[in-house]
């Protein structure tokens, strides 16, 4: 494997190289060889190093012998019985192929053309290789925290918010009216409620039973809804209730008969007479 | 333009003492600067007091040590305030009145008054807004604190004097002692709404 | 001895910028100094820059934001027992200087230069470090993630903005930063095909 031999004659320990990149390949330590494949970042990287050895403009490369290269490191690798990087092989299979189609006459290529493809791969080192040095130079520039610094402890700007309590005059006040009118004296909170008592209905029953022999319904014994005070439905409830239980009472004591047709009917209700 | 732009020595100890976390002594910025002569560093600090004096930040002496701080006038200018408007709430303002009217009173007191316990938040918020002290101890078991209403509260609601607030008589005829259920009634039955219009 | 040693806004910028604990933009400035004019703050800014230029501490702008900073002449002397940064893997240096000099871009389109797959954790690192922000979706199928960078990636490498990224300019008319689709095309169109000086 000559080429292999001129490759690792030509390389140099390259400075701006992290550890692990190429550097070591002067090493003739075939065990080593391989384990370098992990100081490339994919077989890009790989070819874009193996280009720069070559020392000229990357656009001014030769493809061929820059195939040449990279073929030779995998065969090498490969000899040593180490497992590759599937990437690896998948590009030194497309670079066999390129070479192949580089040393064909141009009018028997198939489309696309080697030259092309060579020609964009060329293209695609040229970017990585931008992108690479870009990268250095960016890392190289004045950066906070290395070579500048920022205010060691910075008071810091601060903004309180404040609240500003609003409450009028007539807002207080009338809080103190709902104070003073919720915890007041018991006796002005429990008011008299709407109802008619069981003597009131008694009183009236008796009276209007009085009048007539007819059979009346209990309730037309109830105070009409345009009597004042009367239409609340609340009050009409409990007269309801009371001038039942009176008639009840009324047809226990004998002074009055009680009658329903059916569950639901009205109830009746007149004087026992003679 | 500053006189002594070029001033290598200078520049190192104003940029030194501007990225350091806590003030520099004249021993520290010597050892951090290396070879550096104390007296000269000690001019070089005169330099740029001398030189800050008067601008937003300063550079001043703090024990033995230096540092840069803001211009202590322009203090305000940390500390942002951004006022913000928010009504007190119905809690708020019933514990405000019963202040108001029963002062000086203890927590137990207004809380009696309003017949419901009484957050601590809720009297803090009167304290914070200005309008509610705490002022001194009642002498009774257990000393409980006793809180009055403030000058401020005064000038805020218009008052000269706790008498201006409206008594109870007035209170009444304005409806506002009506039990909180009739008020409630009246609103749900228009015929029986006498219509309790609130001064103002 | 300052010549402007009164202008209070000057003093209120200058003040604000030293304590603040980021760069602030003039809208921030603004916000902060409360009724402040724009235009005005700019002239203050302007009159700092002038001032603070040659001494220990500078104020220098990086993308719409200002800053104090030590003079990175003085490098040698603050760095010493300092080194507050993180250090970057090779990848992520890459993918740093790929969405930087191509943003707003797409993980494929990163990975399409580099020739490898990018561990999801590359872009964390630059995310977290907050040099790079997911800058919405490219209108393109499958609508991918594009990447760009932030302004404390502008501050921390010292950028006034992209424009002063090292290189960008030639690199540009280089057509480095095309892809290598048109980058052919224009090669195989010879009336594109604009002399490049090629990198190195």
């Amino acid at each position: 494997m000559s080429g292999a031999g001129l490759l690792f004659a030509e390389a140099e320990p390259d400075g701006d190289r992290p550890a692990g990149g190429a550097a070591s390949l002067t090493k003739a330590d075939d065990a080593a060889l391989y384990l370098e494949l992990d100081g490339w970042e994919g077989p890009l990287d790989l070819l874009l190093d193996l280009a720069r050895r070559q020392k000229v403009d990357l656009r001014a490369i030769s493809i061929l012998s820059l195939v040449d290269q990279y073929l030779e490191y995998i065969e090498r690798a490969d000899a040593l019985k180490l497992e590759l990087a599937a990437d690896y092989l998948v590009m030194a299979a497309w670079l066999a192929f390129l070479k192949s189609a580089l040393l064909l006459p141009a009018e028997e290529q198939e489309e696309p053309g080697a030259e092309e493809l060579a020609l964009r791969l060329q293209l695609r080192l040229a970017r990585l290789g931008a992108m690479r040095e870009a990268a250095a130079r960016l890392l190289a520039r004045d950066r906070t925290g290395r070579e500048v610094f920022l205010r060691g402890a910075p008071e810091g700007l601060r903004t309180d918010r404040k609240v500003k309590w609003q409450c009028d005059w007539f807002a207080l006040i009338r809080a103190y009216g709902q104070v003073k009118a919720r915890t007041a004296p018991a006796v002005h909170m429990v008011r008299d409620r709407p109802v008619m008592t069981l003597e009131s209905a008694l009183e009236r029953i008796a009276a209007m039973l009085g009048v007539s022999r007819d059979w009346m319904r209990l309730e037309d014994f109830l105070p009409g809804e345009a009597e004042p005070g009367w239409s609340r439905p609340r009050l009409r409830r409990s007269a309801l209730a009371s001038s039942f239980v009176a008639a009840l009472e009324l047809a226990r004591t004998g002074q009055a008969e009680l009658r329903q047709d059916g569950a639901f009917q009205p109830m009746l209700l007149r004087r026992t007479g003679s | 333009m500053p006189a002594e732009e070029g001033d290598p020595l200078v520049r190192a100890v104003e940029a030194t003492l501007f990225a350091a976390e806590e003030p520099l002594t004249i021993a520290a910025l010597c050892a951090h600067l290396g070879d550096a002569d104390a007296a000269d560093i000690r001019v070089a600090i005169d330099d740029l007091v001398a030189f800050y004096c008067g601008r937003g930040v300063e550079l001043v002496r703090r024990g033995a040590a230096w540092h840069f701080q803001t211009a202590p006038d322009l203090a305000h200018l940390l500390r942002r305030e951004r006022e913000q408007v928010r009504r007190l709430s119905r809690a708020a303002t019933e514990v405000l009145a019963i202040v108001a009217y029963h002062e000086p009173v203890s927590r137990a007191e207004i809380e009696s008054i309003r017949g419901v316990q009484t957050a601590k938040g809720t009297l803090d918020v009167l304290m914070e807004a200005g309008w509610v002290r705490a002022a001194g101890r009642r002498d009774a078991p257990g000393r409980p604190v006793i809180y009055a209403t403030t000058q401020a509260f005064l000038a805020h609601f218009g008052l000269e004097s706790r008498r201006d607030l409206p008594g109870i008589g007035e209170l009444r005829s304005a409806g506002l002692l009506d039990p909180v259920d009739d008020a409630f009634d009246a609103l749900a039955d228009p015929k029986q709404s006498g219509e309790a219009a609130g001064p103002e």
